[in-house]
């Protein structure tokens, strides 16, 4: 069973005025079907970039996306429409997402008019069916995106990824803008619209505590590169990368008596303009010593699936 | 305050449109034909008659016969120069907006130097060419005003390409046309919509300018600004012959710019004052 | 050779700047302020441009013949002269001891005539007869210090009251001195014999003058100084003579109640120029520039086209009553006999139906503006009112001068009428041949007998006899409607209350000099 | 930085060449000069002369490249009106009217215009705001001429405080600047009330206010400096309409500009003078633009490290 | 002793005593070297209540706003400008939630440093700058003080404004929801110089969030806000070990966290309520499981334990039993 969606040393640089900037480099992920993989990185470490080479809106300038084993831009054009229908996002902010000036019922109606062969009443009915399932009402088809609050937009964001049927859902940070309870409210649509239709997802997120709940398994990304890699369980409990430690105790726990991280990171993150030698988490980490300088740490495979790229880890820890 | 001068601004503005479009039939006199002894007749409460109300002009037509009759050109000198700027400006701005890169560039500075253009040598120079004419005035106009549609489409574009409805419409494979004419048009539209209110004042006032210099609206149809330009040697002896079409255009203006205003303040006050 | 010009030009700008400061902010009581509409080319030789120049260059030079109030000539440079050998030659005796404003060009001589008179008809000179005096000058001698001899290849009784006289442009330039320039003359100070020199100039904007030391043979200056402004809008000319800061400004006919009002009084040049309808393509005598199939063609239809305009009412009211309805195109003593056609409408449309026109037909009139001209636009448009009244449908075309121009002396066969200020020559054989002589671009009438009556009046050298065929034409071109005649108009001036007395005979003949001031 | 500096150069020449060949073509196919020049009873030979002597037999393309060459080195042609003085000696002569006559009114509309912007973005909302916005727009909904002859009528006839026209002493650039400044005034007043009213409701206003500064600190430093920016962007085109007002405000002001040198050029077809004064109008503007987009880098920190 | 009392403040949208409220009778005080937690969900009033105590609520808001703000025993909602500039800055000051917006773009580091120094009456404005930016631990102080703001991250430019908020050595600091916009770790450091800071100097802080983590980890006491009302108020150890208010409990519950990882989340029904249409009573009846006739009379803030108070019926029968 391979994967419906996979990327292979996957790398993404930009030519800008201060020199070449490695967005993405040597990403390789598989996203398993009815599987949900989250993908975890603060601000410039290239969570955006992936999306948008996953999504068409951007060429590599390394390694390649597949769909279903095949590169895409080797698809044909039905190849594609396929590739449009599988694939369906969600992005960020609400406000955004919806095209003010177009009514509920033709914003849903694009990715089918042009990527499926039903017919309008086909069409209509598919619009009721998915805004009732996201909890919204076939009357709200008919009304313009500036009536819903923030939520109810986000859940009509995601009545149109769901219009096309599709086999995996790109979820780009779709709750980090919302208050908690409406966040409460969207991720247990989201939950039980994967069972229900037995969606794969790639959840991308900066917040370990959402990932944790969304996804079984859990890459973590520092400037532009897989640093570790594993069971969200294992990452959420015993982190083994630096950052991945760093990371988890900066998800503050509600909880007053949580412990203090022992070592905190210090310093600024690095420009990916000039990203350090090496190790890139070196300039942060309290462990770093001469090798993690000069030699960039190889992603070593470990017996529950998971990889660190971490020299400490990989010679068992000093 | 703000709404009642607003709605006196729309109502002003609906008599301007009205005047134009139905005026010529309410009025009896004809704007063109004059009658050389009834020259220069004050308005009636200045010691003129009743069958002159706002008096005549130089050549005895009377006054409230031509302004409502100006009225009709000078808003369609408007209508046609917003129609042509505007659409150019609009397509150009669109283009460079979204393509970006060097196109970008190169319409910016056509957009600057159309800006630095001296648009009233201009006029003088294509008057001078093939004899004033409507069509000129409007092209040359144009040429300059294309301008400011331009540089407002292109910034509303770059504003409305981030947006993610953009790149979600892209990844369901939208083409480029249909993701311009769907999701980008409807959005900046409003923006160019007061652009082109402010911009009727000064079409209007150009025009005037373009009058004095004799490459005006042609006689003997009136447009405001020809008719002030013409009544410019009596502004004592005479004062109401381009005090009335003077005082129009005022109010035309003040109630375009008003009701502009407040269209960027509803729409989006970051546009606020951009449309300079 | 450039650069010289051009650093040197410069230094004399800056310098007239400089000097113009101060004598801008004292322009109390002891100047007389001329404010006019234009400077024209603002160059300061007598062949350098158009005859508006002469409102500030016959304030330096001065002419041989001078015309009293009536137009009959007097001695000017020249004490006497004699006309020989039917009209074509012309002996001019010069006065003696008349001093140039620079010391090192001396006294007039005949040498200095000689050169300013192929100076004036050179073909690189820009003056307005150039063309035609260089045609009928054939010679010029000066057998003694005082005696110039002037051989025309055609005969030319008025050469004295015309070419050479006071209101054309033959000013009488040194010689030495204007040699000396070489090509900057034109923009060098004017050197002359009149009353005044150049003080100052600030480009565009002033030209002073100052008057010269001690008495000056032919007028008693009574002003300081003259600062001539151009100001090209007649609503601030009129706000100057208003408000005391211009002392004589010409004025549109409109602005006359006004200024009386304001207690500004109007001196007018009494018919200096005729504003006519030209109708273009009746150069009957050249099958090129004949349009037959034009309806004004037929001489009823040009008839009917001058009986349907009221004339005396567009006196009355464009023109301020400041003038009278013209028979001819050019204000000639010797039309005076030719009677107007009278305002009749029904004859016009009479006419029109006789010529196959009864329901009319469409023209265009192109007019402009020109300097004396403002009101042309405004007559063109009066004009098409009446006409229309008789079902000719005139569409005005507003242009400019140059482009019509260029067009009417293009040869082709015209199709379109314009408005004109007609010919202001003093000399009135000179203004027949520009409008109805078919030798002349500009020519908008002939026919092969007027082209006749015109050869038997050059041909002609009895004085009387001459005077008589000229009527004679005169009645013909009225009879056959060679074009829509309108005005003989009066130059409107606006003067100020400091200017006790000063008049305007003729055309171009502007008295400044003479200007009287108030105690 | 530099790069910035040599790309707009380079932009700059490329619009002075494009507009001179557009004044060049424009201006010869108006009808020819000989016609004007002709004396009242010319003849055929007399026009023949003067064409030869004015060599404007030669193709149009052959006196563009004469004409070209010769601009290189200064010697834009003689007028062929004006007794053949220098081209460019005309223009340079009234240059200095113009430049200071603009930059007066511009003087007049900058001071203006933000303290009126200031004012109304304070009032917000309040009487003093719509009446300086409605005084604003008087400005613009009015012609030129039309207001200058009006002010001529009002201030030098009837009460007689300023000289009617002319050039020369400083009280002569009062009425003309005022005339030239108001159109641009609500431009102006506009621009800087909106940019006034983002800064300050600002997070960085706030922070000043919170630091316990005067109100005047806050408004005059830290908000008016912030919105004075947008107002110098469109300092070029504010520029621009001022030298297009100069041809009208000139000519009624009787004021020995450029402006009323290029109309009276163009009436009489003075080709020489009309290119050369087109192309030093347009040189002025790209001269004003390029010391717009330097004082922009000036005041304007961000877009240092962006050049 | 408290250092800051605030009584009865209620702010409405305008003068009109109709007019939609923002605040409705909120009390609250905070003792010195105190962190006093202010926490709720967008609308619940908590940074219009920031922005009151420095009177920095936009004109309309601030017409509508009654009740007292006391400050070493003067009333801050009568003070007039000059005594209220006196209070800014000097006594009370503050850090905004964008560190991107809160620095002037045009003016360096330095001279927006030095402004606050020399209203604190430092004479040697250069070094005692330096000594600022060391003291918020940023890299070459001497350099950095020439630098604009659009040249420093977002981290870095929170870090320069809470030196200037610190310039005046205040008693109170007043923080805005200031690590909203920062990436974890980088917020983790900023919580962690924020305690440090507070240590050095002593200043109490009332610190709005809608973070449940942030609270845990630098509050003392906190204040729950809903609707414009405080719910729910106490030591942060009582709060979360044992929340009085429904909605306090179930807010706890609703946010995930990386050590559990349930298969759904409690929900809270329905979404917070906009300032035109909050209901009668207690604001929350409509969305609470335990809600009962009773509830549409709003109930008093009750003291339930030592320091804890809550308002709400059901919260008080549970006491009781």
């Amino acid at each position: 069973m391979n994967a419906i969606l996979s990327t292979h040393a996957l790398g993404r640089t930009f030519r800008t005025r201060g020199g070449p900037l490695h967005a993405l480099s040597d990403v390789s992920i598989d996203c398993m079907p009815r599987h949900s993989l989250g993908v975890v990185g603060e601000s410039g470490c290239g969570k955006t970039t992936l999306n948008r080479l996953i999504l068409m809106l951007d060429t590599p300038t390394e390694g390649e996306v597949r769909f279903k084993g095949k590169p895409l831009r080797m698809l044909s054009v039905a190849e594609r429409r396929a590739y449009r229908r599988a694939v369906q996002p969600v992005f960020q902010n609400p406000y955004s997402s919806l095209n003010p000036r177009l009514r509920v019922r033709r914003i849903i109606r694009e990715p089918l008019a042009a990527n499926t062969d039903l017919s309008g009443p086909q069409i209509d009915a598919r619009v009721d069916e998915v805004l009732e399932a996201v909890g919204l009402t076939a009357r709200d088809a008919n009304r313009l995106p500036a009536e819903f609050s923030g939520g109810q937009r986000q859940r009509i964001a995601i009545a149109r990824a769901l219009a096309s049927k599709p086999e995996l859902m790109l979820l780009d940070e779709p709750v980090s803008s919302q208050d908690i309870s409406i966040r409460a409210q969207i991720l247990n649509v989201l939950t039980e619209l994967r069972d229900e239709y037995g969606l794969a997802t790639l959840f991308v997120s900066h917040d370990l505590a959402t990932v944790r709940f969304m996804c079984d398994e859990v890459v973590v990304i520092y400037l532009g590169r897989i640093v570790e890699h594993g069971p969200a369980n294992l990452i959420c409990t015993a982190p083994r990368h630096p950052y991945t430690q760093a990371l988890l105790a900066a998800t503050l726990p509600a909880d007053p008596d949580a412990p203090a991280m022992a070592v905190p990171p210090e310093g600024e993150i690095p420009s990916p303009l000039a990203p350090p030698p090496g190790c890139a988490y070196h300039t942060r980490c309290p462990f770093a010593r001469e090798i993690c300088r000069s030699v960039r740490p190889r992603a070593e495979a470990d017996e529950a699936g998971g990889a660190v790229a971490c020299h400490m880890v990989n010679q068992g820890g000093w | 305050m703000q709404n009642v001068t607003f709605r006196a601004a729309l109502v002003l503005l609906a008599l301007f449109v009205l005047t134009a479009v139905f005026g010529p039939y309410l009025v009896e006199h004809d704007p063109l034909k004059g009658s050389l002894r009834a020259r220069l007749e004050p308005p009636l409460w200045a010691g003129g008659t009743s069958e002159h109300l706002l008096g005549t002009d130089r050549l005895g037509r009377d006054m409230l016969a031509r302004i409502v009759s100006g009225a009709r050109i000078s808003l369609t000198v408007c209508v046609v120069v917003i129609a042509i700027a505007g659409s150019i400006g609009t397509a150009l701005g669109m283009l460079s907006g979204y393509v970006g890169g060097w196109l970008d560039r190169v319409l910016m500075r056509l957009v600057d130097l159309a800006l630095s253009l001296p648009v009233i040598l201009l006029a003088l120079l294509v008057g001078a060419v093939s004899g004033p004419s409507f069509g000129n005035i409007v092209l040359v106009i144009s040429l300059v005003l294309w301008s400011q549609y331009a540089r407002m489409a292109r910034g509303e574009t770059l504003r409305v390409k981030n947006e993610d409805y953009v790149d979600l419409a892209r990844t369901s494979g939208l083409g480029h046309v249909r993701i311009i004419a769907r999701h980008i048009l409807p959005n900046i539209a409003p923006a160019l919509i007061v652009v082109a209110t402010l911009q009727v004042g000064v079409v209007i006032v150009l025009e005037a300018s373009l009058s004095f210099l004799g490459v005006g609206v042609p006689p003997p149809n009136p447009s405001w600004g020809s008719m002030v330009a013409d009544g410019r040697s009596y502004v004592v002896t005479a004062w109401w012959v381009s005090l009335f079409p003077g005082i129009a255009i005022l109010l035309v203006v003040m109630a375009v710019n008003i009701v502009g205003d407040a269209l960027t303040d509803r729409i989006n006050p970051a546009l606020r004052g951009r449309t300079a | 050779m450039q650069d010289h010009g051009f650093i040197r030009g410069s230094l004399a700008a800056l310098a007239a700047c400089a000097v113009a400061l101060p004598v801008m902010a004292q322009s109390e009581d002891d100047t007389l302020v001329v404010a006019l509409p234009t400077f024209s080319e603002q160059t300061m030789t007598p062949w350098g441009g158009s005859g508006q120049r002469k409102t500030y260059l016959d304030t330096v030079y001065e002419y041989l013949v001078y015309l009293d109030a009536e137009g009959n000539t007097e001695p000017g440079l020249a004490e006497s002269w004699t006309v020989e050998n039917d009209g074509t030659r012309w002996t001019f005796t010069l006065r003696e001891g008349v001093p140039f404003s620079d010391e090192s060009c001396g006294t007039v001589t005949a040498e200095d005539v000689k050169y300013s008179i192929e100076r004036l008809i050179a073909e690189d000179s820009r003056a307005g007869p150039a063309s035609t005096m260089r045609r009928i000058i054939d010679t010029v001698e000066t057998p003694d210090e005082r005696t110039v001899v002037v051989n025309l290849s055609a005969p030319d009784f008025l050469l004295d009251a015309g070419y050479f006289g006071e209101a054309q442009q033959l000013g009488i330039v040194c010689k030495s001195y204007s040699e000396s320039q070489g090509e900057a003359v034109d923009s060098a100070p004017p050197v002359g014999t009149g009353a005044y020199v150049l003080e100052s100039l600030v480009d565009g904007s002033e030209i002073n003058m100052v008057r010269r030391d001690g008495d000056h043979w032919r007028v008693d200056p009574q002003w300081e100084r003259i600062s001539f402004r151009a100001v090209p809008e007649e609503a601030t000319r009129v706000a100057m003579l208003r408000a005391g800061e211009a002392d004589i400004a010409p004025v549109n006919f409109d602005s006359i109640a006004g200024l009386e009002e304001a207690g500004i009084r109007i001196v007018s040049a009494e018919k200096t120029w005729s504003p006519v309808i030209r109708l273009g393509g009746v150069v009957q005598s050249d099958p090129e520039r004949f349009n037959a199939e034009l309806p004004w063609a037929d001489k009823r239809v040009r008839q009917a086209m001058n009986y349907a305009i009221d004339k005396q009412t567009i006196i009355d009211e464009l023109f301020a009553g400041q003038g009278t309805v013209a028979s001819g195109d050019t204000p000639v003593a010797a039309w005076d006999s030719v009677p107007p056609y009278p305002y009749d409408p029904d004859k016009a449309r009479d006419l029109l139906a006789e010529a196959g026109y009864a329901d009319g037909f469409d023209m265009v009139l192109k007019t402009f503006t020109t300097t004396p001209g403002a009101e042309l636009p405004l007559m063109a448009e009066a004009a098409a009112l009446y006409l229309a009244e008789v079902g000719i449908n005139a569409t005005i075309e507003p242009t400019d001068w140059p482009s019509v121009r260029s067009e009417w002396t293009g040869g082709g066969k015209l199709d379109f009428a314009m408005t004109h200020r007609g010919f202001p020559f003093p000399n009135p054989e000179n203004g027949v041949e520009a409008g109805f002589s078919e030798r002349s671009l500009f020519a908008s009438f002939t026919s092969d007998e007027l082209e006749a009556k015109l050869a038997s009046l050059a041909a002609e050298t009895d004085r009387a006899e001459r005077r008589e065929k000229l009527t004679d034409i005169g009645q013909y071109i009225r009879d056959e409607a060679g074009a829509i005649f309108m005005v003989l108009a009066n130059e409107p001036y606006g003067v100020g209350a400091d200017v006790s007395d000063w008049s305007i005979d003729t055309s171009y003949v502007y008295n400044f000099d003479r200007a009287g001031k108030a105690q | 930085m530099t790069r910035l500096i040599m790309g707009r150069l380079a932009e700059a020449l490329a619009a002075l060449l494009l507009m001179s060949l557009a004044i060049f073509l424009l201006s010869r196919v108006t009808g020819d000069p000989v016609a004007l020049l002709l004396g009242d009873g010319a003849t055929a030979e007399d026009r023949d002369l003067l064409i030869a002597q004015l060599r404007l037999d030669r193709p149009l393309w052959e006196q563009y490249i004469s004409f070209l060459g010769n601009a290189l080195t200064g010697d834009f042609g003689q007028s062929v009106a004006a007794g053949r003085r220098d081209a460019l000696e005309l223009v340079l002569d009234r240059l200095p009217a113009s430049l200071s006559l603009a930059g007066v009114a511009l003087g007049f509309t900058l001071v203006t215009g933000i303290a009126m912007g200031v004012l109304a973005a304070i009032t917000r909302g309040s009487a003093v705001d719509l009446l300086v916005r409605i005084v604003a727009l008087l400005g613009q909904s009015v012609p030129a001429f039309w207001l200058g002859i009006v002010l001529i009528y009002i201030v030098a006839v009837q009460w007689g405080w300023l000289p009617t026209s002319g050039y020369g002493t400083t009280a002569h650039y009062i009425l003309p600047a005022l005339t030239m400044g108001t159109f641009t005034l609500a431009a102006v007043t506009r621009l800087v009330r909106a940019s006034m009213l983002d800064a300050l409701g600002s997070e960085y206003i706030k922070l000043a206010r919170i630091k316990g500064l005067p109100e005047a600190t806050v408004i005059l430093k830290h908000a008016l400096s912030n919105s004075l920016i947008p107002v110098v962007t469109f300092m070029g085109a504010f520029f621009a309409t001022m030298i297009t007002g100069a041809v009208v405000v000139e000519t009624v002001f009787a004021w020995p500009g450029i402006g009323r040198l290029a109309y009276e050029s163009i009436v009489s077809r003075d080709f020489p003078v009309i290119q050369t004064v087109v192309l030093v109008i347009t040189a002025s503007f790209i001269l004003a633009n390029f010391c717009v987009d330097m004082l922009y880098l000036a005041i304007d920190p961000r877009m240092r490290d962006r050049g | 002793m408290t250092l800051l009392s605030i009584r009865n403040l209620t702010v409405r949208l305008g003068r009109d005593a109709l007019a939609p409220t923002i605040l409705e009778e909120v009390s609250l005080d905070v003792m010195p070297g105190e962190t006093l937690g202010l926490v709720g969900e967008s609308g619940s009033g908590k940074s219009t209540l920031g922005m009151s105590v420095l009177r920095l609520t936009p004109p309309r808001l601030a017409e509508g706003t009654s009740g007292e703000i006391l400050w070493d025993g003067r009333d801050i909602l009568t003070m007039r400008g000059r005594d209220l500039r006196a209070l800014r800055g000097a006594e009370i000051s503050m850090i905004l939630q964008d560190p991107m917006a809160s620095l002037n773009p045009v003016f360096s580091i330095g001279s927006q440093l030095t402004e606050a120094l020399r209203r604190a009456g430092r004479s040697d404005l250069m070094q005692a700058a330096e000594a600022a930016l060391a003291e918020v631990r940023i890299p070459s102080p001497a350099e950095r003080l020439r630098s604009y703001p659009h040249q420093m991250s977002g981290g870095m430019r929170q870090r320069v404004v809470s030196a200037i908020g610190l310039a005046q050595e205040p008693r109170l600091i007043i923080c805005d929801e200031p690590t909203t916009a920062l990436d974890a770790t980088i917020q983790y450091q900023f919580l962690e110089l924020l305690r440090a800071l507070q240590g050095a100097h002593g200043m109490a802080m009332l610190f709005v969030t809608h973070d449940f983590g942030v609270v845990a980890r630098i509050c003392d006491r906190v204040a729950v806000m809903y609707a414009g009302r405080i719910v729910e108020t106490g030591p942060v150890r009582e709060i979360f070990s044992n929340p009085r208010h429904p909605y306090t409990r179930a807010l706890l519950a609703a946010v995930p966290s990386t050590s559990t990882a349930p298969d759904r989340l409690p929900v809270i029904e329905g979404a917070p309520p906009s300032i035109g249409n909050r209901p009668g009573g207690c604001a929350f009846h409509p969305r609470c499981p335990m809600a009962g006739p009773d509830c549409q009379r709003q109930p008093p803030m009750e003291r339930l334990a030592p320091r804890h108070e809550a308002a709400c019926w059901r919260a008080r029968e549970e006491a009781a039993a």
